[in-house]
């Protein structure tokens, strides 16, 4: 197989999966059956190309043309290639996980479910190996289509204004801003290509080029950038799987994702640095690093405390993206990978105690580890990351982006960094502490004795799976560090 | 009297023409009567008519027949497109009575305003 | 001189009638009164050297459109509301309209101006050429039929638009025969004659209709008077009578055939090599061929009309009061 | 043989087969006949638009008078856009009709519903190819006549009122028309288009000229639904018949916009229009009102045909907007939105049909949870009212390209916001039917309906494809579209 199949491969297989796992309605077994080998050929599909990507080559496709001079193409870069390998091995945990979950919580529409998720991996592909604007912003508009109905899965009232949320931020800033970004920078230099060193520079003032910014930055909604942040918090009425894949890693690393590509390639980082507006988004990033950080202090619920404990991270990303100096962009690349396992393990704990506890309130949870030890020990292993305690991998990213920030001379950001990171204390090591020291409330002998017992077999394989990934990556951190380093460096 | 004919007054023609067109198009918006409405829009049009044939005109020509002995003829052109416009006249009205009809049928009324409440009732 | 005098009477008529429209409230008074302003206005197009348009204007607007407006009007109501508003904006658009009509004026030649672009592009050469390529002397007849004949199947197929629409509002009802009302069937005098007249109206239809070549005439006036003598039949020996003549299927196929020997014509002419409507190719001689051709769509206007204007009266008199 | 009368046949097809279509006995062969003849008609709009871009405007001497005395039909590009958009519209609908009008109007008026469509295809037709500003004004009657008949035939009495309403402004509005017309015959002598444009010029400055100007422009404005002159709209197209309103909304206020292009291209010329009459200015701003008033007023209509309705009439303030603009991109965003908006809402008309064959009502407190009973149909709706919106890979995302690319291009920003902000409104009117036909609990009511039948379904399906098709391989348009732009506008440079 040449490489410009496979990357259609990668595209279409998600994609096209949809069809069989609805001909196979009736038959739950053989279609949670394709789920399982679509997501693990993707993910070989997608670890084919990297062998090619790490030593230089960039595997492209041009599929269509719907405006003259404007292609939907694909090319696999080293951020791009990251991304793609983080959401395809995620999937096929999740894949796993999403079995045990789905049918222990006795969930309907299942058979939707499947679809619109292999749908919203196949965006997520799309959005990865975009070889220009354009393309992204298709795949960055199928992924919010495709995941509002996981979203709405529950299909009442809640989850219908959940979805209103939903749509309404991520559609409302994408077609508001970013869509007039993109069309305002075909305007101006009649190409949305990917390039490296930017394609704005010389084509625009700094000033206009400080719009053009804000509106890149805040238009990608998914990035969760206050104000734009709410649809986060509402999106959490989803499955846990989606919350765990799709809104701790695909569809919110998606955003960071578009923010990094659009730093680096649309406006060039040498670029960037010229903009004044660039430091007062930082900012912004900043201020919604601590803002959500304290209000992830605040929820009880443990789905929201995750949640907004994610639009603080993603916030790192983004500040990495801003602080325009190349080990802070490998920071923001290797910050997208370490989050991700971390964050899903979290969710993955979450989900396995609502499923085996029916608990959702962080104040019900009082000696869970107790109970599910094993869950809750990958649990602890995941909010060391987040804190950024080693041996995790959260401690790897941490480190880079602080000495990007110090290289740089931020020390506004190093100040943040180091501030949040004791707010990430504050809020999950009372979490941990409740789960394995306090007494559980009610009557601790009868819930102990009724309910002992871990999660179904399936969600603690995907727990182990990415829990165990987070303390490797810890040790091995080579290979997101190859390839974001390859990206930082192809820069000069 | 002829120079009388010529400059502001040569035009008064017209004017009068355009007063007439006026008074068949406020009768058909201004009117809630359907009946009225429609009667406004053929006076509108029959004076439309008017103004066509009168530019029509050449001073001491006759009728475009070709005939002995006549010099001069009046443009047949807008004669023409008048007798069409005329069958298109009889047409919408045509039209726009059968409607009346079948509006009075269903709602007993053929005022605008008493039509405009029932429909905000229903 | 005395052409301006009658000009002049017959608009200050007219705007009076105009005002007496707009005034008055009492429906039946207000349709006669239309009937007068187009009256008044065929008159005015005769002064104004338009004989044809002032054959049409009378038969329509003073004939078939008053009978129209007559038999809504007994179908509904002859008392008119007064409105609830103020009419401000009715006015204010009006006047606005009328000022910008007005203002266009100021830049138009002078009426009756010999030198007006009007009378020097185009009209000159139907006056010129009418007479050797077409052959015949009304050149109102040669630009409707061949020049801009084009329009005139259009104008058919308005009217036969029409037809289609009012047979889908108002449908048809076949009346028994001696139906009519028995107050007009003491009428004797009506009666006798309507019977001495009809004969007569068809065959000036038929004049009409075959002398539109040389004098004011032509399928569709020839069309209108066709139908009105049923029509006065019709109220003088009831619907029903008529019916019995002319059956409704007879006038759905009489108003389809009118539009097809039309387009028939047109499309012979492009079998023999000519383009669309292209008379001059029907016969060897093309003068020949431009008779033909008029003739024959002459004739599918006459008879599309004249079932169209019947099947509208049907389907407005055989509904229910 | 046949290609030389190419430009004439697009019109005499339809036109000879309305009458013989009143003729036939059988309703099913009335529409049979109808549903081949408007077949027939998209095959020659097809070759006709080979034949137009093989070798460029063609003229057609009807009754072979040579111009200006004679009725020139003439075809460029502009006009071969509109004729594929009539055309395909037309050959969609008709396979749909059969289910539908027959459902919704008596069998014994099937044959002349037929007969009124054809004519209504004729009249649209017709004043797309005429070169004739007379034969136009026929046509204009022919189409409308046709089409007062066709809303009326709705089932319910607001129908009949729909339809006068839209006749009484309809003649107003073809009546200022004819006095427009009139006094350009007046100042010049002649009504070939092509002859008015090259007399105009010298006749320009003069009072009388830039008063037909205006009077063309209201006329034409009424009959296109511009905006504060759209009253008659929302109810033609709420009470007409599924069928009727799928193919006027997506054709008759689009040849409306052509008119006024041939008008102020053709005709009067650029210079004339934009540069002395500003008419640019106005349409721009009238139309920037209508895109925001009626996308708002959207949001608030509980029947859902009158939601599309008002949707529209911003929707030709989109177009209005890139005509007025005067400028290559412009004109060209315009006509490419001009064929977009024909098949977005043609599909989203469909969908409605479907919805009315089943339920008898498109009222959205009727809807709750119909998409359970009815998913295919309401995923089409889904699908279009995205392409409505403007989300990529649809149509509607092209058109929304094109034109905040113009707007930037000749650097009104905030218009480009504007047209943003209509998207989104156009988003939350949009998910009011979703949020109704996924999310409420279906009634006893609804929970006895069936999905369409496939005769329904395919032709909206088809028209979504089409949607979809031109959403990811647009060139087809935007080639016609820029041509056509690029003859109108170069025609007015003197």
């Amino acid at each position: 197989m040449n490489t410009e199949t496979t990357v259609l491969a990668c595209i279409a297989l998600p994609l096209l999966a949809p069809a069989l796992i609805t001909a196979l309605h009736r038959w739950p077994n053989p279609r949670e059956t394709v789920t399982l080998l679509t997501s693990t050929c993707l993910f070989l599909l997608v670890y084919s190309l990297l062998d090619e990507v790490l030593q230089g080559m960039r595997p492209t496709l041009d599929l269509v043309e719907p405006l003259p001079g404007l292609k939907i193409s694909f090319e696999v870069e080293p951020l791009g290639m990251l991304f793609a390998l983080l959401a395809s091995f995620l999937w096929v945990v999740t894949s796993v996980y999403s079995i045990g979950y789905m049918r222990s919580h006795h969930e309907w529409r299942q058979t939707s479910y499947y679809s619109y998720f292999a749908v919203a991996l196949g965006s997520v592909m799309g959005i990865a190996f975009a070889a220009n604007l354009l393309t992204l912003f298709i795949f960055y508009e199928l992924l919010t289509l495709s995941t509002y109905p996981l979203v709405t899965h529950a299909g009442d009232n809640a989850a219908r204004n959940a979805g209103r949320m939903y749509l309404g931020y991520l559609l409302g800033t994408s077609v508001m801003m970013l869509s007039l970004a993109l069309i305002w920078t075909w305007a101006l230099t009649g190409t949305l290509d990917f390039r490296t060193g930017g394609i704005l520079e010389g084509a625009v003032t700094p000033g206009m080029s400080g719009i053009l910014l804000i509106l890149f930055i805040f238009g990608i909604g998914k990035a969760a950038i206050i104000p734009f942040h709410l649809w986060l918090p509402a999106a959490m009425v989803a499955p846990t799987p989606v919350s765990a894949l799709l809104h701790a890693v695909a569809v919110v690393k998606a955003g960071v994702f578009t923010v990094l590509k659009i730093v680096i390639y649309i406006f060039g980082v040498d670029f960037l640095a010229e903009i004044p507006t660039t430091q007062w988004l930082m900012y912004v990033a900043a201020v919604t690093i601590l803002i959500a950080s304290l209000v992830a202090l605040r929820q009880d619920n443990l789905k929201l405390r995750l949640a907004w404990s994610t639009i603080s991270q993603l916030s790192y990303i983004v500040l990495c993206a801003l602080l325009v100096t190349p080990l802070g962009i490998v920071g923001g690349g290797m910050h997208i990978v370490m989050h991700a396992f971390a964050k899903i393990t979290l969710f993955f704990c979450a989900g396995a105690i609502m499923v085996t506890r029916h608990k959702t309130q962080i104040s019900e949870m009082g000696g869970i580890g107790r109970q599910m030890p094993w869950t809750m020990a990958a649990f602890t292993v995941g909010a060391f990351s987040m804190i950024g305690i080693p041996p995790t991998a959260g401690f790897i990213s941490k480190w880079y982006i602080l000495l990007g920030a110090i290289e740089v001379q931020q020390m506004f950001a190093a100040g943040v960094i180091i501030l949040s990171t004791l707010l990430n204390a504050a809020y999950f090591l009372p979490v941990v502490y409740a789960a394995f020291f306090r007494a559980p409330e009610g009557n601790p002998e009868y819930e102990i004795r009724d309910a002992r017992g871990e999660a179904p077999l399936a969600i603690l394989l995907a727990i182990t799976v990415t829990a165990t990934g987070t303390v490797v990556l810890f040790f091995f951190p080579g290979l997101p560090f190859d390839l974001a380093s390859q990206l930082a460096g192809g820069r000069e | 009297m002829h120079d009388m004919m010529h400059g502001v007054l040569g035009l008064y023609n017209y004017w009068i023409v355009i007063i007439l067109m006026m008074t068949g198009f406020y009768t058909v918006i201004a009117r809630p009567n359907l009946v009225k409405k429609i009667i406004g829009l053929f006076i509108f049009q029959t004076s439309v008519f008017i103004l066509f044939i009168s530019m029509a005109k050449i001073e001491g020509g006759t009728a475009p027949i070709i005939s002995e002995g006549a010099r001069i003829y009046s443009n047949p052109l807008p004669h023409v497109l008048i007798l069409t416009a005329i069958v298109v006249s009889l047409a919408t009205t045509a039209l726009a009575l059968a409607l009346v009809i079948r509006i009075r049928e269903a709602y007993g009324t053929i005022d605008e305003d008493d039509i405009h409440v029932q429909d905000e009732a229903a | 001189m005395e052409e301006h005098l009658i000009n002049n009477v017959l608009l200050g008529l007219l705007m009076m009638t105009g005002f007496a429209i707009v005034r008055m409230k009492s429906l039946l008074a207000v349709t006669m009164l239309t009937s007068i302003y187009s009256l008044l206005s065929a008159s005015l197009f005769v002064v104004l050297d338009a004989v044809d348009v002032a054959l049409t204007e009378a038969a329509i607007g003073a004939g078939i459109s008053t009978i129209l407006l007559l038999a809504t009007v007994a179908r509904t109501t002859d008392e008119e509301k007064a409105p609830r508003h103020k009419p401000l904006l009715p006015l204010f658009v009006v006047v606005a309209t009328g000022a910008a009509l007005i203002y266009g004026t100021l830049d138009m030649p002078n009426y009756g101006d010999p030198m007006a672009p009007i009378h020097l592009h185009v009209a000159p050469t139907y006056l010129h050429v009418t007479p050797e390529e077409i052959g015949v002397p009304n050149v109102v007849t040669s630009v409707l039929a061949s020049f801009r004949g084009y329009d005139t199947l259009g104008e058919v197929t308005v009217i036969f638009t029409a037809g289609a629409g009012v047979l889908a509002l108002l449908g048809y009802r076949t009346r028994r025969r001696n139906s009519q009302d028995p107050e007009i069937r003491k009428m004797v005098v009506l009666r006798v004659i309507t019977k001495l007249f009809f004969p007569l109206i068809l065959l000036f239809a038929l004049y009409v209709q075959f002398h539109g070549d040389y004098g004011p005439g032509g399928g569709f006036q020839a069309g209108v008077i066709f139908a009105t003598g049923f029509i006065l039949y019709a109220l003088a020996y009831g619907l029903g009578n008529v019916q019995r003549i002319i059956p409704y299927r007879t006038l759905r196929i009489m108003m389809v055939a009118g539009v097809l020997i039309y387009i028939g014509v047109g499309i012979e002419s492009m079998l023999l090599g000519g383009k669309f409507l292209e008379y001059r190719i029907l016969a060897d001689d093309p003068v020949t061929g431009q008779h033909l051709g008029i003739m024959l769509i002459e004739l599918g206007v006459g008879i599309t009309v004249a079932a169209v204007i019947l099947i509208i009266y049907y389907g407005f008199v055989s509904r229910r009061h | 043989m046949l290609s030389a009368h190419l430009p004439a046949l697009q019109v005499i097809v339809p036109l000879v087969s309305a009458p013989v279509c009143l003729l036939l006995r059988n309703p099913r062969h009335a529409w049979a006949f109808a549903l081949a003849v408007s077949w027939v008609t998209l095959a020659v709009a097809i070759n006709l638009a080979v034949q137009v871009h093989a070798s460029g405007t063609t003229s057609y001497a009807l009754g072979a008078w040579a111009v200006p005395w004679g009725i020139e039909y003439r075809v460029d590009m502009a006009s071969v856009l509109m004729i594929l958009i009539i055309t395909t519209i037309g050959a969609i609908v008709m396979p749909y009709s059969w289910r539908s009008i027959g459902h919704e109007i008596d069998k014994k008026h099937l044959q002349l519903f037929y007969t009124c469509y054809l004519l209504c295809l004729t009249g649209l037709l017709g004043i797309v190819v005429t070169g004739d500003a007379f034969n136009l004004f026929v046509f204009l009657e022919i189409s409308s006549l046709s089409s007062y008949v066709l809303i009326s035939l709705g089932s319910g009495r607001r129908a009949l009122t729909a339809a006068l309403q839209y006749l009484v402004m309809g003649t107003i509005g073809a009546t200022f028309i004819l006095i427009g017309i009139g006094l350009l015959y007046m100042m010049t002598g002649t009504l070939n288009m092509a002859d008015l444009s090259q007399r105009l010029p010298v006749n320009a400055d003069s009072r009388t000229i830039r008063v037909a100007f205006a009077f063309v422009t209201v006329g034409v404005s009424i009959k296109l639904a511009l905006f504060p002159l759209h009253l008659w709209l929302p109810n033609a197209y709420t009470y007409a018949p599924s069928v009727v309103s799928a193919f006027i909304a997506a054709t008759a206020t689009k040849t409306g916009i052509y008119i006024l292009l041939r008008f102020f291209f053709t005709v009067f010329g650029i210079s004339f229009s934009f540069e002395a009459m500003h008419v640019g200015e106005i349409l721009m701003l009238l139309a920037s009102v209508a895109i925001l008033v009626t996308s708002l007023v959207a949001v608030f209509q509980d029947n859902v045909k009158r939601m599309l309705a008002y949707s529209s009439i911003g929707h030709i303030g989109y177009m209005i907007l890139g005509i007025g603009m005067a400028t290559t991109a412009g004109v060209t965003a315009g006509m490419v939105h001009l064929f977009n908006h024909a098949i977005i809402k043609g599909s989203l008309f469909l969908a409605m049909g479907c919805i009315f064959l089943r339920l008898g009502s498109v009222e959205l407190s009727d809807m709750h949870g119909i998409a359970r009973q009815m998913p295919w149909t309401m995923a089409a709706f889904v699908t279009g009212g995205l392409s409505l919106i403007g989300i990529p890979l649809t149509a509607g995302f092209i058109s929304k390209w094109y034109l905040v690319n113009a707007v930037l291009s000749i650097g009104y920003w905030p218009l480009a916001v504007l047209i943003l902000v209509s998207s989104l409104l156009g988003l939350i009117y949009i998910w009011r039917v979703v949020e109704t036909a996924y999310f409420q609990m279906p009634g006893y009511k609804i929970r006895k309906l069936s999905e369409a039948p496939a005769a329904l379904l395919v032709p909206t399906w088809l028209l979504i494809g089409t949607n979809l098709y031109f959403g990811v391989n647009a060139g087809l348009v935007t080639d016609i579209a820029g041509q056509g732009a690029a003859v109108l506008i170069g025609q007015g440079v003197p």
